[in-house]
């Protein structure tokens, strides 16, 4: 049985083992008229939990391993025609085991002893296929039969549905530290290794960032800086920029959405602001190089000033477009959750609306709006596309807007898709920059979430 | 409105220029469901009026018609004319900004800002400037939360949030807050209903001192209330106005059946 | 692990219009998979391609450039040990700006002495004093020096500054001597482009530099062939010591900044893969790779007809490379 | 209050008058005109953004509508049976290997029979699409009948042709300007002349995969590449984030390790979404051996970018629900649970569908991390399944965007405006859902 | 426990089983802040007990730990024992969910859910499953909010969402939502503060009905409310409970001067 077809007979069991769970609780009842806390579909629930949960669980790690196992029976004891085989060859005759096996070409003759290999392989493969089946299944018919038994009515179902949603619930909650340990693990170990050919303090406090490092042994090259600061100034920057257009605009259309304008004018606005977020970040980075950064050229030309085209302005002004709906949309719903009865308070008192809304209505709201804002640098810190076409890769330390800088993102896009080496400086760099980044982006966060705790504000 | 006006003095035998408050032809809908229906009325001037009736039968939203805060509940709709001091408060004219500041509101159910209990207090005197400096405002808000009975509670934590308040003393702090305004009409939507007696005694003895002031409107289910501290008494049913007058004479010699058998039911 | 039949190539993004091409025609004719071609980058592509053998190993790597030594021992150390190389043509480089603006002729020494770092100015090295043309060579027109041309990150930029720059600073004689006394010293002369905003870092999308160049018609920019030949009506390439980038002149090796492309064959999955033979085949004959070869109309220059033969054999038969 | 008010009125008076005075009067008139300027900037903002929004796909559509119809050229075929299937046999894989580049090639012979020379001739059979022949051959499998007649097909046009037709090369430009001789544009005139030239509507670009021949180039292939990815993100992120969100606000204590986790997830939304590439590499690929290019992997990939920013959304919204709500559900008895699952959540639905619409765009616009674990590449077969190889839209349209022929600006376009057709849609039904959850209380 | 319970009778004077809620030592913080101060009381069951005292005396706070709702408030600390039947509520073998739905509790400000007005009140029936099918829901929702006092004034707007009523309807609403769970002790905060005097005698005939079946505790701040209705009256003071006992002997012979002071304090 496929794995898909045995996802679906587990599901049908499940929901069986609730209906049946529901009907055994409901008749328990009316029999006894007992009253505890759990309903009959929490029965129902219990019982699915017990048949779905352990089978699943085990299916999917039958599934992890049979594969290896079978690989490793076939190849335990190969027949003589290949009893000499390399060891990194082994990997290319199971390809051709399988391949064969599962019916498909092998570009070569298939002979007798690769015939024979391919048959174990597919025998096998149906003894652990039907070993799977009937193991699952047994374990769902036996964990229905276990909980059926225990289902009456002392039974805290509900207890124990939530005890395991709970449980759901916290798993859930550590796929962001698992994440996190897994972002910082495949970054650890090159930029270790970089750290192994550039210093770290070079890195953290050096002023000039030039990767221009030689690529082959035979091509000297000038031996490059990695000095990173002039990348984290820049993507301070372009980032302050964005903010600067993404807050005002976004915030202060959240605003208008919900105080001012009619439900109709508010529910099609903001679905429009959201198209915002999704258009491709490649046609931003296009918009921003070719019509914004020209544009602000242009116009410094036309007043004087010396705008470059790569300027961080057109860039940071474009990403600031596109974040605008995480700070309208986000602030939006929050602001729309502060109780009717605040701003009733406040306007009886004889307040305007943007008196209410500054005074009340705004603190009222402010975690969630921090935590769009928030949201909203993550995603201009973040940000690649944009500034690569945009901004480029200069690395011009400077606060000037006009003049082009770089950005982190930038720098690790370009290392990592550039031509790369494995252990050059160069490459490694990338890693270093992307843990870097990520260490001072903690750091800001851990601010904001103490600015929030201090400036709460808990209504009702 | 001349009209309206000068059919005044004829209907309600009170000169012109001693009535605050008068509503003709109000009729208020929610949406379809209509709420009130043709409410005429006339509310004197530094002089504490009583709005009775059973639950449901208009009172708040009839209140909230004088300071207009029916304007802020979507799809509410309001029709018919209200003047303060002669001016029609529905008129494009009239400013709801200093309409609401003029009429100052306590709401029935405690809504206390998110805020310091100070900040509460000093909110509307700050979006109003009438408080140039800190000095200013720690006298109004100190003297306002006096009024309200609330200061001796909270004097030592000013600055925690007015939400952690007992209801009781939520209560007092919205009175305390709209009193810092300094409106000419308070419009009082059951002010003491949470309130034991101690602070209801202390909320009627701080009506009777603003009368001399201002002109309130209080809703009350408490006739024993409504007779203590009201002249003018308007007892409402069904969204109608039944009968207004003066307390003394509603509550011995009401001219309505209904307004009989309210007063006649069980004690509150 | 699954079963694959359909091959995987991986590498040069300046490769991946010839190769796509080919996996294209492949697919609709050969009655195999059609190939699944990614664009890596050369580095990247290597990368992979020495990762191993076996089916999650890519057959093929596309390179822009040769591959490196270090390179071969990594494959090797991985169990990557026959490799064949097939070399299927050139990129020519150039050097272009819009058509709004009077075709230059300029010389590898104009081109080095315009975009380094460090000239030598009265016999000493200083930090690049040009800012115009005009500075540089008076015959050139007296507009200010801008270069939209690729971050160091790429392998673009490394044979630009190979070709044009090395050769730029060979003309200058101070440098040339340096170059005898210490090639190491030369070559981070000769290598490093100025970083002082004349010459500006865009990214690899060559086609955000054509549109670049035409809203700033006093931009120059550095990219690859096939660009300039489809937007010959918006930009121009500049002659590099008098010769115009044509293809004929870039075939004939005439114009000097062009530069070798390859792909390289995993030997171990020939016959494990299906269709790995033919599609080496499909890829050197003429019909593709010829001089009247689909691969051409996509931009390839093509290698002369001799080497193209040579070429075809060693590939055929999977010649192993040497380094 | 001016002082002199106050003292007149002594502490009688919080009592002022002072609400109807000039002084009042005049802070009115200026709280009224801070109150429109409020307004107005409000309106400004919603411009401001709508407008951006407005030149942005104003600019696409303009560079894109014309990659939906598309230049045909009609040819009169002779089906040849001596070139298609000599014997007669009628077995079609003797018919499916014949020559048919060769019947086009006598069709457009026959149609200009005036070209003789080599060079030209090339030229001439370059009218029409590589693909001419490809339909013919299809065409004649299917109707094995039809060998011998003679018949009229339309052919698409080369893509330069097509550029031609559009209006996108200018005729009048110097020969060596442009990507066409003087000989083609007259025989496209002459074509022209007789009718034989039209636009239609280009259904394969909705229908067929990638091509590296811009005229026969489609996207479904990126928009079934997509939509296997962004079921994948959903199924993942949607879930996985709405628990993290609900445990982390409702019930997780509050203490070090709940603050660790709340600013790890806010830490997460600031990676870039490269590094999420670098990271499926890791995990999916070099750990858990998933396929290179598999629609499953960007999804995963994909997922683990999105989740930071739901649950963020998912977060202010929950804490946004007011605790009377809460207290009431206790209250009657119900469980942290029920209360969470009954009112809270439900309450908190809209903030959460937006953070999903927001996440749920991002993972749909974006190319980045899909670079690190093979998905920019060239494929042309339609994905069938989470385990085909498969690209996805942003990467088509960042593939189009490198590429030399210039029949691939239009495409690209093309390509953006059915992207966003795909997210309008998608974000049509989260508004819709979302809407049905607002209340305000 | 056990010690506890056995001090019991000898101090009350009442049987055990007599007895529905008994506190020990209950002190309640706030964070810092203590709001009640080592409170022993004995609630009597299937009887009525009235709570009373001055505003922010800790009235609701004691209410709260009787269905611990004060777990609910964060940084909020309970200590003392309580036992409920004898059985000690903060004890970990007690299931707050249960308990709470057999301790039914109305709110001193009026929460509906935002949602309809029937599924405000079928809402506790159907997760406690004590309805079947729609028509037992219709009929629970039916008689509870008839014996509210609220069925005449919504049955034709049951499905329009229960924050768009009066703030008496709101508090009648919670009261049926609390009475559909039929628990075995009501917890009632200020019950009649939004209510006319109809209503209020609504829901006193009411509490007078459900006292055959029900142990009720009733925060009020109407004095003769609590005369009318309760047979035991607890008064508290600043934190504290200064004494308790049957209400009779509270009003007429109160035994602490401070109760003295408040009872003969002005009347609300
Ligand atoms: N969440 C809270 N945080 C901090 N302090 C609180 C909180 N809730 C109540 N208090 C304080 O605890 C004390 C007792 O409050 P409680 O609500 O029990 O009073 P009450 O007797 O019910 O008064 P009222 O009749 O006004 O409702 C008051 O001083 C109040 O300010
Ligand atoms: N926002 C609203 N939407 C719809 N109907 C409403 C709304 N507010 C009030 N109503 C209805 O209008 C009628 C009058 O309500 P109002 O609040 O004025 O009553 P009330 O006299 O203040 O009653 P109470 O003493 O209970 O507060 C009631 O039937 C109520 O249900
Ligand atoms: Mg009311
Ligand atoms: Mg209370
Ligand atoms: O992708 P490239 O290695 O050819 O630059």
């Amino acid at each position: 049985m496929p794995v898909s077809t045995l996802a679906i007979v587990l599901v049908l069991m499940a929901l069986s083992a609730f209906y049946m769970g529901r009907r055994r609780a409901t008749a328990a009842q009316a029999n006894g008229g007992y009253r505890t806390s759990s309903r009959p579909h929490h029965h129902g629930l219990y019982l699915a939990i017990w048949v779905a949960i352990p089978a699943a669980l085990v299916a999917a790690f039958w599934l992890l391993i049979q594969g290896y196992v079978i690989d490793s029976i076939v190849l335990a004891d190969l027949p003589p025609a290949y009893a000499d085989i390399s060891p990194d060859r082994l990997n290319l005759l199971l390809q051709e085991i399988h391949s064969v096996a599962g019916g498909g070409i092998v570009g070569r003759e298939v002979d007798d002893g690769l015939r024979l290999l391919a048959e174990r392989y597919h025998d096998l493969s149906m003894i652990g296929d039907a070993a799977r089946l009937v193991l699952v299944l047994g374990l769902a018919i036996g964990a229905f039969v276990f909980a059926l038994r225990r289902i009456s009515p002392r039974l805290q179902a509900r207890e124990r549905v939530e005890k395991v949603i709970m449980i759901f619930l916290i798993v859930a909650s550590t796929i962001s530290i698992l994440t996190t340990v897994g972002i910082v693990l495949s970054l650890l170990f090159e930029t270790m290794r970089f750290f192994d050919k550039v210093p770290i303090t070079e890195f953290l406090f050096g002023l000039n960032w030039s990767p221009q490092t030689a690529l082959r042994s035979d091509q000297v090259g000038s031996s490059g800086a990695f000095g990173a600061v002039p990348l984290f100034a820049g993507t301070l920057l372009i980032t302050l920029i964005a903010m600067l257009v993404a807050v005002p605009i976004g915030l202060m259309s959240a605003v208008y959405m919900t105080e001012f304008a009619s439900p109709r004018f508010r529910a099609t606005v903001k679905p429009l602001l959201e198209i915002l977020a999704g258009v491709p970040t490649v046609v931003y980075g296009f918009f921003a190089a070719l019509t914004v950064g020209v544009f602000f050229r242009d116009l410094g030309d036309a007043i004087g000033l010396d705008i470059v085209s790569e300027s961080a302005l057109a860039a940071g002004v474009v990403m600031g477009v596109m974040i605008i709906p995480f700070v309208s949309s986000l602030s939006d719903d929050v602001i729309n959750a502060v109780p009717q009865s605040l701003r009733d308070g406040s306007y009886g008192l004889g307040a305007t609306r943007a008196e209410t809304i500054r005074l009340v209505i705004l603190p009222a709201a402010l975690p969630g709006i921090v935590g769009a804002v928030m949201l909203a640098i993550s995603r201009a810190i973040g940000e690649t596309m944009i500034v690569v076409m945009a901004a480029g890769f200069a690395a011009n330390l400077t606060a000037n807007p006009l003049e082009a800088v770089t950005t982190v993102t930038v720098q690790i896009v370009g290392l990592l898709v550039g031509d790369q080496e494995f252990d050059s400086a160069k490459t490694l760099a990338a890693f270093a920059l992307a843990l870097v980044l990520f260490l001072v982006t903690l750091g800001l966060n851990v601010m904001a979430l103490m600015f929030v705790r201090k400036y709460r504000e808990k209504y009702d | 409105m001349s009209q309206a006006l000068a059919d005044r003095t004829a209907r309600t035998g009170v000169p012109d220029d001693d009535i605050a408050v008068s509503g003709r032809d109000i009729s208020v809908f929610y949406g379809e469901k209509q709420a009130l229906f043709d409410v005429d009325i006339d509310i004197p001037r530094q002089q504490v009026t009583s709005l009775i009736g059973p639950s449901g039968c208009g009172k708040s939203t009839f209140l909230r018609c004088i300071n207009r805060m029916n304007d802020t509940i979507p799809g509410c709709r309001v029709t018919g004319e209200l003047f303060l001091d002669g001016e029609d408060i529905n008129s494009p004219r009239i400013d709801v900004v200093q309409l609401r500041a003029r009429v100052g509101m306590v709401f029935q159910k405690p809504n206390p800002f998110p805020k310091s209990i100070y900040d509460n207090v000093a909110y509307g005197p700050r979006i109003h400037g009438l408080v140039k400096n800190r000095g200013e405002a720690d006298e109004i808000v100190e003297r306002s939360l006096e009024k309200a009975g609330l200061l001796k509670e909270v004097k030592d934590r000013l600055q925690e949030p007015g939400t952690g308040l007992s209801g009781g003393q939520q209560q007092r702090l919205c009175i305390a807050r709209a009193l810092a305004v300094g409106p000419e009409v308070l419009l009082m939507d059951e002010p003491c209903s949470a309130l034991d007696p101690i602070a209801t005694a202390r909320i009627e003895e701080l009506i009777e001192e603003l009368k001399a002031n201002y002109t309130i409107i209080i809703v009350t289910h408490s006739m024993q209330q409504a007779a203590r501290v009201s002249q003018k008494t308007a007892f409402f049913h069904l969204g109608q106005l039944v009968e207004a007058g003066l307390t003394e004479r509603i509550f011995t010699s009401p001219e309505d059946e209904r307004t009989q058998g309210y007063i006649t039911g069980r004690f509150g | 692990a699954e079963a694959r039949d359909q091959i995987r190539v991986v590498g040069s993004s300046t490769v991946f219009p010839f190769s796509t091409a080919v996996a294209e025609t492949f697919g609709k004719t050969s009655g195999f998979k059609t190939p699944v071609v990614e664009s890596t980058g050369s580095g990247g592509g290597l990368k992979l391609f020495c990762a191993g053998v076996g089916p999650e190993h890519p057959d093929i790597t596309n390179a822009s450039r040769r591959i490196k030594e270090s390179e071969v021992e990594l494959c090797a150390k991985n169990g990557v040990k026959e490799i064949t190389e097939v070399k299927i043509g050139f990129d020519g480089i150039v050097f272009a700006n819009s058509k709004a603006t009077a075709e230059v002729d300029l010389s590898l020494k104009d081109i080095f002495l315009a975009l380094a770092k460090e000239v030598p100015v009265d016999g000493k090295l200083v930090a690049n004093p040009y800012k115009t043309w005009k500075d540089v060579n008076p015959a050139l027109p007296a507009t200010k020096i801008e270069v939209l041309g690729p971050p160091p990150t790429s392998g673009t930029r490394d044979a630009f500054v190979e070709l044009a720059m090395e050769g730029g600073a060979k003309q200058i004689e101070m440098l040339a001597d340096l170059r005898e006394s210490d090639k190491k010293a030369f070559r981070a002369v000769a290598h490093s482009i100025r970083e002082d905003g004349h010459y500006i870092e865009a990214g690899e999308n060559d086609n955000l530099i054509v549109q670049k160049l035409e809203a700033n018609p006093d931009a120059f920019g550095v990219f690859g062939y096939s660009f300039l030949d489809q937007n010959s009506d918006k930009i121009q390439g500049s002659a590099i010591g008098g010769v115009t980038p044509t293809f004929e002149n870039i075939a004939g090796g005439d114009y000097k900044i062009s530069r070798s492309m390859f792909f390289y064959v995993k030997k171990a999955h020939v016959g494990t893969i299906p269709g790995i033979k033919e599609f080496v085949g499909e890829f050197t004959s003429e019909d593709a790779f010829g001089e009247f070869g689909y691969l051409t109309d996509k931009g390839l220059i093509p290698l002369p007809e001799e080497e193209r033969a040579k070429v075809r054999d060693e590939a055929v038969s999977m010649q192993s490379l040497t380094m | 209050m001016t002082d002199q008010a106050i003292n007149e009125s002594g502490s009688e008076s919080v009592r002022s008058s002072t609400v109807s005075d000039d002084a009042f009067r005049g802070r009115l008139k200026r709280r009224h005109a801070a109150d429109r300027r409020f307004r107005l900037i409000g309106l400004g903002a919603i411009l401001v953004a709508l407008t951006m929004l407005g030149i942005i796909l104003v600019s696409i559509v303009g560079k894109g509508y014309t990659a939906f119809v598309a230049t045909e050229i009609m040819l009169t075929v002779d089906l040849d049976r001596s070139v298609i299937d000599p014997k007669g046999t009628g077995d079609p894989a003797v018919i499916g290997a014949a020559s048919y580049g060769k019947l086009i090639r006598d069709a457009m012979m026959a149609a200009f029979p005036e070209v003789k020379e080599r060079r030209k001739l090339r030229s001439l059979f370059g009218l029409v699409s590589g693909e001419a022949s490809h339909e013919i051959r299809q065409y004649v499998l299917d109707n094995p009948d039809a060998i011998g007649t003679r018949q009229a097909f339309w052919f698409p046009a080369d893509d330069n042709i097509d550029m031609l037709v559009k209006g996108h090369i200018d005729r009048k430009s110097a020969e060596g300007d442009r990507k066409v001789s003087n000989d083609e544009i007259a025989w496209v005139e002459q074509l022209e002349a007789s009718g034989a030239v039209r636009t239609v509507f280009n259904s394969r670009f909705f229908s067929s995969g990638d091509s590296r021949e811009p005229e026969i180039a489609g996207v479904w292939g990126a928009v079934v590449g997509s939509f296997f990815m962004l079921v994948v993100t959903l199924l993942l992120s949607f879930p996985i984030a709405v628990m993290t969100a609900v445990y982390l606000e409702e019930f997780a204590p509050k203490n070090r390790w709940t603050d660790l986790i709340e600013v790890n997830i806010n830490n997460l939304a600031a990676v870039p979404s490269i590094v999420f590439g670098l990271l499926g590499l890791a995990v999916f690929l070099n750990v858990m051996h998933l396929p290179r290019s598999a629609p499953i992997v960007g999804g995963l990939t994909l997922a683990l970018m999105t989740l930071p920013t739901i649950v963020i959304a998912a977060r202010a919204a929950l804490g946004a629900v007011p605790p009377s709500i809460r207290q009431a559900a206790l209250g009657m008895g119900a469980s942290p649970m029920q209360t969470v699952l009954h009112h809270v959540l439900p309450l908190a639905m809209p903030g959460i569908l937006t953070g999903t619409i927001l996440g749920m765009a991002r993972a749909l616009g974006e190319t980045a991390p899909l670079l690190m674990i093979g998905m920019v590449a060239f494929i042309v077969d339609i994905p069938s399944g989470v385990m085909d190889p498969a690209t996805a839209l942003p990467v088509q349209i960042y593939l189009w965007a490198d590429s030399p022929e210039r029949a691939f600006v239009e495409k690209t376009s093309g390509a953006i405006m059915v992207l966003l057709g795909f997210l309008i849609f998608m974000n049509a039904i989260a508004v819709l859902l979302r809407k049905r959850f607002e209340r305000r209380w």
